[in-house]
Order: C-alpha cells, then structure tokens, then sequence
C-alpha cells in the first residue's frame, strides 16, 4: 500500500465517523425538529465532504478528480441551502422550536 | 413507390398533426385537414393493390437482420390501414362545419395523432412498438373522450386510463419472457422460435399478453370495458364512432396477430370468452335506454361474435370473422352518426323519448335504417354475407348459439328501431335550421349505400379483401335468408309484448363498479387463462 | 444466485408486481393507486434489466474502440435502450393520471375511490 | 461477487419498501417511501450495468415526487384531508376482505412462479453480440444504448416524444384550471430569502454546463438527450422559481417544444428512414457523431420545455386556491 492510499483511507474514515456520530446525534431523544435537522446536514455536508477529498487524493490527478471536486463544490454550496429551506419552511408554517436550555428561536 | 414510402404512411400524419397545431389558422387548418384525409386515400389504395401480390417488408434504417424495427405490410394490414383512413376521413368530412372549441385546433391535432398512431399498429410487427403505439393511443383516446368540458366524465375517464395502464404492464412483462426466450423483439421471427417449444413454457407469457390484448378488445369477463362505456356519455358521438369502429378493431387486429405468433393457442378458451361476451353484450343493450350505451354494448356484442369466429379454427369463419370486422366498423359509424343527428334534433339522448324520425328527417332516418339492416344481417345487406361465412364453421351447439345471439341483437335494434315510427313526444328542432348540413346527410346516406354494396357484391369483395375466393351457396344462403325472418318475426313479437311495456332488466341500466373489482377480473381473467393453458 | 429455479433478478420483481397488486386491491385512496402503479412499472423495469444483466453487467459503453470485450460480461444494451422508453412513457401517463385526479378532488372533495365513485355515478349518470 | 451481494440485500429493502407503501397509512408516508424505493431501485440499476437506465430513474423520480406533493398538498391544506384520512384509518379494516385479496393475489403470484419458463432461458443471445459489434459501424457512437436508442430503434423514440408532447397538452386541456396563465410570479407566494439566491446563482450556470456535458457526451458516455433535457429543465426551473426571470411564458415554451419535436421527426427522415444519408458504409464517423449529437440536442430541447411546462403548471396552477370556475357555455353542435 502506498503513502497515498493509506491517507486517503485515514481520511475517508474520519468521514465515515462523523457520519455514524451524526446518525446516533439523531436518534437522541427528547431533540426537536431543529436540533435533528442542525445534525443531518453536518453529516451530510462534513461526511460527503471528507469522503470525496479521500477519493479524489486516492486516484491521484486525474479526470475523475475533477468530476469529484466540482461534487464536492456542489454539495458544498447546495447542502447547507437545503437545510435552509426545511428550516425557514418549518419556521414559517409555524413550528415551534420546543429547545429550552439557552437560546430558543424567536419569535 | 419504393416500400421505404410504408414508414411515411404513420410519419406524415403526425407531421401534419404537429404542423396544423403549430402553423395554421382554424380556417386554413379545417380545409388542410380534409384535403390531406382526403389525398390518403391514394396510397392507401396503392397499399391495398401492390400487397395483392406480395407482402411488402422494410427495416426502419435499412438495418440488417433483426437489429431494427420491421414494418409489414400484408393484405390484412393493407385493409386495416385502408378502413383507418376512410372511417376518419368520412368522420372528418362530417365534422367540417362543427365550431370545435376555444381551444381551437386541438382537436385536428388529436384526431391526426390518432390515425397515425393506428396506421402504425396495423403496419408495425415489432412487440415493442406496439406497447409503444397502444400507449399513444390510450393517451389521445383519453384526452378525445374528455374533450368538452362541460360534460366529460372525470372519474371514468380516469379509471378507463388507470386500467388501461396495468394491462399494459402485464403486457410488457410477458414481452420479457418473449425476449428472454426467443431473443428477439420481431414478430415473425420470434414466432418461428416460439413454434419448437412446449406449451407449459409458454403458458406464461401467453397468458399476460393475451389478457391485456383481451382487455383492448374489450372481451366480457374481464370488466375493463366498463370504465370506457361509461366514458362515452361524456364523449361525442363522432368519438364514440372512432372508438367502437376502430379502436376496439386495433384490438381485434392484435388479437389475430398474437394468436398467429403463438401458433393458435387457447382458441378453445377464446371460443367460450367470445359466446360470453357476445351474450353478455346482448344483454346489456337491450337494457339500455340511452342511445349511445345502446350502440357501444351492441359494439362489444359483435366484438364477441368475431373473436367467436376467428375461434372456430375454420377458413372460412376466419374469412367471414374479418369481413365482419369490416362491416362492423362502416355500419357502427353510420349508426353513430345517423343518431348524432336524429338526438341533435330531438334534445334528448333517451330512446324512448324519441319518436317518429323517419317522417323528421327521413333521408337520415333511410340511411340509419340501411346500416340497422347491415348489423342484423338482413339479406342483401353487407352484414348478412359477412354473418353466412362467420356461422358456416360452426356446427351444433355453436350454430344455434351464434342463431340466438342474432335473435338478441335483432331484438336490440327493433327495440332502436322504435324511434323512427309513432309520432314526436316533445320539441323538435327543424331540420337545416341553424346549419346547413348538407355533407352530414351526404356521409351518413354514402355510408348505408356502401353497406348494400358491400352486400351485394359480397362474394367479389372477400375475394378482393382477403384473397379468399369464396362461393355462396344459393339454397344455404336462402335457408340463413329463411332463420333471419324467423329470426325478425320472434324479435317483433318478443319487443312487442315483452320488453316494450316495462324496463328490461333495469339494474343493468348504468351499471358501474369499483375500479378493485375491476382489478380483481383482470387477475381472475389472467389464472384462468394460465392453467388452461399451462395445465390442460 | 436463484431461488429454487428461478434467478433472484426474476423472483423479486414477480413478488413486487404482484405486492402492488394487492395494494390496488385493497387501497381506498387514489393517490396511493396512483404511486402502486409506478411501482408495477418500475418492477416490470427492473425484470427488464435483469434479463439484460443475466450473463454479465459491464456497462455497455466502450470507452476504446479497439479493444476486445467478451461479449459475456457485458450487459445486454436492448432492454435498456427500451426501459428508458418504458421510464419516459411511465411518468407521462402519471402526469396525465395526476391532473385528472386533482380535477376531480376539486369537483368532489376526496380522494377516496369509494366516496368518489358514489358522487360520480350521481353527476355522470347517463340521461334518462 | 460483492456487487451480487449488494444487489440481493437491496432488493430485499427494494421488497420491504414496497410492503410499507402498501400498508402505509397516510399519505405523505407514502410519498416519503415512494422517494426511498425509487432511490434503490436506482442504486440497483447501476449496479446490473445500467447507467443510462439509473439515471433517468433518478430523475424522473425527483420531479414526480414534486407532482404528487403538489397533489397531496391542497388535500391537506385545508385539513379535512387529514381528518378523513385518521377516521379511514381508525375505521376497522374490513378482515375478511383483507384475508380474502390476499389469498386471491397469493394465488395468481404462486401460479406465476410455478408456470414460469426456465428451461431454455436466455438460449439466444445472437442479437445481443450483433447489437455489440455492430453498432460502432452503423450508428457511431462508443454507448451501445444511446446508439440503440438513436439509431437501430429511433422510430419508437420518435412516439415516445410524441408521447410526451401529447401528456403535456393532455395535462393543460385535462386540468380543473380551464385557461392557461401568464408567467407573472403568481406563484410565489413566499419570496425567496438572499440566501437562496444567492446560491442559486452559483448553482443555475453549473447545472447548464451538466446539461450540455451530457447532451454533448451521450453517445460515448451514459447520459444523452432525455437526461441533459431534464438538467436544462432543472436550470429552466431554478432560473424561473427562485431568481424570478420571467421572460419564457408558458405558452411560449409549449410552442418551442413542438417546434422542437417537429424537428426531431424530420432529422431522422433524412438521415435514416430514406436510407438516404445515413446508410452504414456511406456514412463518416464525424457525420455519424453530428447526427448522434443533434439528435441528443434536440431531445434534451424537447424534454426540458416539456418537463418546464408541466412543472410550472403543477407548482403554479395545479396549486391556486379553488374558487368558482367560470366556464362558458359553448354550442358545440352536438355531435
């Protein structure tokens, strides 16, 4: 195994361990819809994120890096767009976020 | 003309369709309309001569083998093509004048798409694109049924696409089986292939093509016809006409062209469902009080007496089974027409609400009454010689039922025929009043015309249709001439003093039912058919 | 692998048509009719590219023309090239079946087949 | 090996999904179990060597997940919906009907399995290596689909476009909405935050490029005409729902896609239905990648007006608010 594939694998794993993290996240009990909304777009974002940069340094510098960055560039600018717009849909539909410790949604 | 010219007779129809709804105003488009229904009859008619010799063959791109789509042209499909183009150009022709709607050329558009659509069924031997032209017409069919707005029937109309959707899936999924066995998706070579193998292997697939082909043709004890009937009284009369002249004959085609391709499996089985569904058919029209459920059941009814008749594994039943068709589609449309016209002038659709309409209008009521002695097989009437043949291969039992389910329709259309005597109950609208129709009375009186021509010449046209040269036998023929009064003496004395003092059987009338139950029948249909052919 | 006789590619979308099925039967609402017949096509689809994928399922897209492939790894292309047809076909009509039906629930107020078909029979009665 | 694998255990989700659209209750469940099946039966595609097949799946998918919830949407907005819906589902099923279905449909999936064919399966498989051997010399091309789909079978693409170019006009004339609407933002009731927007504009050129990538690639790499023709939709969409461009009215668009579909007809007429051009032997392979191209160009054109119609008639039409259609009374000549 090479110096290149070993890294990579070390880094498609810390992806795939924030993706389990963000899955038990949630599954916590007694969290409301923001909460568990918050968490699935980490890992969707972090997760894919480190993921495709472990791809792309495993095959090296070549077309298929190419296609796997403009991915990454994608989910990048369109993961945390989705979520935001569940969010702002639920907030306008008028749900409440029910979180009580800190700062709550205002409004 | 070159054979590559078979691949233009389904292009440029819908090239006009598209062309018409983009390019031209309604006024210029009515005239384009006619006069290109009217020029199809040219090739149409060279289709007709050139495949009196041979079958005229051609790959769609010229590819090699069985890599492309293969369009054939035999006499069947000549003929079927040839009826395509006259029944919508004679449809055409009646609907001139009609001010269609706001949306203006919508209907052109549909109507063309419709014979293209048609003319590729009949020309096409690929499995695939037949799945692929079925769902074209299915969805234009739908579309055309709902066109008014103001009176379409939503709901069965939505059911009659949902049906017609699963069949086609049972449809495709034999089509897997097919390919999987035979490796091919041409009609004639997988037929060769399918010929070398068992009956338990092809149980199967012929089972889940059959039930979907049965269900396009509208076969009884599967209840996906009730759906489109029940459309009809949303529709307009000259959809009702397209639909009960050609569009169940797609069917028909279809039918004639798989049992081919398997070989005539199960036509046992298709014996029996044809006697079903011709009784059954009788049955719902003579309960009916509306005029266009009247003539759309007595549709499934002669439906059921051809698929008895392609059954009875006879040439001459064959011959006479695919004369019928014909037949059938002229007369059916006249009919359609002809009652268009007399319910316009009445206000109402209720048969036992119209009365004395041969004194109305008595050149229409003259042409409805031909095309009413075409369907009841009167002597010199085209129905009448197509009915000689389609009885002379059964023997028995089958003979007498075939006799009774003539008596039912007679009796049907005695009852119909009720509106042209006595005199009017309420309103009627002066004929000519409003619009001049001189091209509706000239369509719907050349249509009877052609059925007494049809009927006279019988023998020659068979010949000439089907390459049959059948003889008819003076003294049989005058013994079918002497069951046929028989027959219209007990119709006139049953009507008389059974059916026209109460309802008959008035549960039947408007029956509709769930669209479960009708998915149940097609699942029934489906086991039916596959141990009778898997296991006996 | 095959169960019995009959390959895996084969039996699951037999059981998922005629799951479907079943759910047409017995399903009251018509929304759920009309998402239980996508699923009939799409496992009629699948038996499809099953029977393309039964000797081998390589693409069929050679990205060198020189090369020499064995013809057995190499999906078959016709039922794919079929399927996309069959795809395209599929969610027309569902467009179609999806306007008519919210036609409907504007004329009738429901979505359920059996309250529906009894306002229907009332309002598209033949005229007597 | 592993591939095989995976596909047995996603089939079997594939099954467990279809079982849970069956027995859900609500409706919004079903769509949510709807978007979960399609997604594996899309994974199960690429994995049985079909890529082009995955894909339009994919995307087919997503957009009719859009019309149903356009669909279920008004039904429970006004709440009575989901109020039948609760007293459907606390109404006792009726078991012996339930007992009774399943023992109907138990029966005919048995008797299908028992009849089905296995003795000579897949015995003939000439026109599989014809079609691999071939297509390169005849159609052109490096992706045997697209050159099936373009070339050998182009005749039934031709009805399949039809097919689309008649739903789109089925669901105008079908619709409760009589007449058709100017393209005037009616539909945004909601105005989009700057956040959307902004990504949006980043995001719209990148799905153009995707759209031309595959329209321009189809015929030597999956994709091809119908899917690049639901990116171009996708851009049409975005550019018209959240930047707000509206400068293609619907009708427009409807009268592009015909233009567009008369062209497909007539491009094939001349280069393959005559025999004319394109007969193999004759043809070049530049001729052959500017056919293959054109051809993808124009079916990508036609599905993306196509798709952008019904889209835009299901969010902005399909979704008004129902109030008293006035339909005028039209003499239509009874006939």
């Amino acid at each position: 195994m090479s110096v290149q594939e070993i890294v990579s694998f070390i880094i498609m794993g810390i992806g795939i361990a924030f993706m389990l993290v963000g899955i038990i996240g949630m599954f916590q009990p007694k969290k409301d819809f923001y909460y568990r909304l918050l968490v699935a777009c980490k890992i969707d974002t972090i997760g894919l994120l480190t993921i495709g940069i472990g791809l792309a340094i495993r095959h090296g510098f070549s077309f298929f890096t190419g296609k796997i960055i403009l991915i990454i560039i994608i989910i990048m600018v369109l993961n945390p767009l989705v979520a935001h717009i569940i969010a702002q849909a639920a907030y306008r539909s008028g749900y409440v976020s029910i979180c009580k410790d800190g700062d709550s949604f205002d409004h | 003309m070159p054979p590559q010219m078979l691949t233009f007779f389904v292009i440029v129809p819908v090239l006009i369709a598209v062309f018409l709804y983009v390019f031209f105003t309604l006024k210029i488009a009515r005239v384009i309309a006619i006069a290109v229904q009217a020029a199809f009859m040219v090739p149409a008619a060279w289709l007709l001569f050139a495949t009196q010799e041979s079958e005229i063959a051609v790959t769609v791109g010229d590819y090699e083998g069985f890599l492309g789509i293969i369009l054939r042209a035999d006499l069947l499909a000549a003929v079927f093509v040839c009826l395509t183009v006259f029944i919508f150009l004679v449809v055409g022709i009646y609907t001139v004048q009609t001010p269609y709607d706001r949306t203006k050329r919508l209907y052109l558009f549909l109507i063309f798409l419709l014979e293209g659509a048609l003319i590729g069924l009949f020309l096409t031997r690929d499995f695939f694109n037949i799945f692929v032209l079925v769902e074209v017409s299915t969805v234009v069919v739908t579309i055309l049924l709902m066109y008014d707005r103001e009176r379409r029937n939503l709901f069965a109309g939505m059911t009659f696409l949902m049906v017609n959707i699963i069949v086609m899936q049972l449809y495709l999924f034999g089509l897997g089986y097919i390919y999987m066995l035979t490796g091919v998706m041409d009609m004639e070579a997988a037929s060769a292939v399918l010929y070398t193998m068992d009956d338990r292997s092809l149980a199967l697939p012929y089972a889940l093509i059959m039930t979907s082909i049965a269900s396009k043709c509208s076969l009884l004890p599967m209840l996906t016809w009730l759906p489109k009937v029940n459309s009809l009284t949303g529709s307009r009369f000259t959809i009702a006409a397209i639909m009960s002249g050609l569009h169940i004959k797609a069917g028909v085609y279809l039918f004639i062209r798989f049992q081919d391709v398997f070989g005539g499996m199960g036509t046992d089985f298709f014996l029996v469902i044809g006697i079903i569904t011709a009784v059954a058919g009788v049955i719902m029209a003579l309960s009916q009080t509306d005029v266009r459920l009247l003539l759309a059941y007595s549709t499934i009814a002669q439906v059921g007496l051809i698929i008895t008749g392609l059954s009875l594994g006879d040439g001459y039943s064959r011959v006479g089974s695919l004369f019928h068709i014909v037949n059938h589609s002229l007369f059916k449309v006249a009919l359609f027409l002809c009652a268009s016209q007399i319910t316009y002038l009445y206000h109402t659709k209720d048969i036992r609400k119209i009365r004395g309409a041969l004194r109305q209008t008595p050149l229409i009521a003259a042409a409805n009454i031909m095309a009413i002695l075409g369907i009841i097989g009167a002597p010199l009437f085209n129905g009448s010689i197509s009915k000689y043949f389609l009885m002379s291969g059964a023997t028995g039992a089958t003979e007498w039922i075939i006799i009774l389910i003539n008596l039912g329709t007679i009796l049907a259309f005695v009852k119909y025929a009720a509106i042209f005597f006595g005199k009017p109950l309420g309103k009627v609208r002066t004929e000519g009043g409003d619009e001049p129709d001189f091209n509706r009375r000239a369509v719907v009186l050349g249509l009877g015309i052609i059925c007494l021509a049809l009927g006279i010449g019988g023998a020659q046209a068979m010949d000439f249709l089907f390459d049959a040269p059948v003889s008819l036998s003076f003294w049989s023929y005058l013994e079918k001439v002497g069951i046929f009064a028989a027959s219209v003496a007990i119709g006139i004395l049953i009507y008389r003093y059974a059916i026209s003092k109460r309802e008959f059987l008035p549960k039947l009338n408007g029956l509709s039912l769930s669209f479960q139950q009708i998915c149940v029948s097609i699942g029934a249909f489906f086991a039916v058919l596959v141990i009778y052919i898997g296991v006996f | 692998m095959t169960v019995g006789d009959i390959h895996v590619l084969e039996i699951f979308p037999i059981l998922v048509f005629f799951i479907s099925f079943f759910g047409l039967i017995i399903s009251r609402n018509i929304v759920k009719a009309i998402v239980l017949i996508m699923l009939m096509q799409t496992s009629v689809i699948l038996f499809w590219l099953g029977l393309g994928a039964r000797l081998g399922n390589i693409p069929p897209i050679f990205q060198d023309a020189t090369e020499v492939y064995d013809p057995n790894t190499i999906a078959d292309p016709l039922p794919q090239a079929l399927m996309l047809t069959a795809i395209i076909i599929g969610i027309a009509v569902t467009a179609i079946n999806i306007t008519l039906l919210n036609a409907l629930f504007r004329k009738y107020q429901t979505v359920d087949w059996q309250p529906m078909q009894d306002l229907a029979t009332v309002d598209e009665r033949p005229e007597s | 090996m592993a591939i095989a694998l995976t596909t047995e255990i996603l089939l079997v989700f594939w099954v467990v999904n279809a079982i849970w659209i069956v027995f859900a209750k609500k409706t919004y469940r079903v769509m949510i179990f709807f978007g979960v099946f399609s997604l594996i039966t899309s994974v199960i595609y690429l994995f049985l060597g079909a890529p082009d097949v995955a894909m339009a799946e994919a995307g087919i998918s997503a957009f009719a997940t859009i019309f149903f919830i356009v669909c279920i949407e008004k039904y429970y907005s006004r709440g009575s919906g989901l109020k039948a819906e609760m007293a459907s589902a606390a109404k006792p099923r009726n078991y012996f009907k339930l007992v009774a279905a399943f023992a109907f449909v138990a029966m005919l999936c048995g008797l299908f399995i028992f009849f089905v064919p296995t003795t000579t399966e897949y015995a003939y498989t000439e026109l599989r290596d014809l079609y691999l051997f071939q297509f390169m010399r005849d159609v052109g091309g490096r992706n045997a689909v697209t050159a099936i789909y373009l070339g050998y079978r182009v005749y039934d693409t031709l009805f399949e476009a039809l097919l689309l170019v008649t739903a789109v006009v089925a669901v105008i004339h079908l619709s409760w909405f009589d007449r058709t609407i100017v393209a005037d933002g009616r539909h945004s009731e909601v105005e989009r935050s700057r956040m959307t927007k902004f990504a949006m504009r980043i995001v719209c050129p990148i799905i153009l490029l995707f759209g031309m990538y595959l329209v321009m690639n189809g015929h030597i790499s999956a994709g091809g005409g119908f899917l690049g023709g639901l990116a171009f939709a996708l851009f049409l969409v975005c550019r018209f729902m959240v930047l707000g461009v509206y400068d293609l009215p619907i009708e427009k668009a409807m009268k592009l896609e015909e233009l567009v579909f008369i062209n497909i007809i007539i491009l094939p007429i001349f280069a393959i239905f005559t025999g004319f051009i394109y007969f193999y032997g004759y043809a070049t392979e530049m001729f052959q990648n500017i056919y293959l191209i054109a051809m993808n160009f124009l079916v990508g054109l036609k599905v993306a007006f196509g798709f952008f119609v019904l889209f835009y008639r299901y969010i902005a039409i399909e979704r008004l608010p129902d109030k008293e259609e006035v339909v005028e009374a039209f003499d239509d000549g009874e006939d």
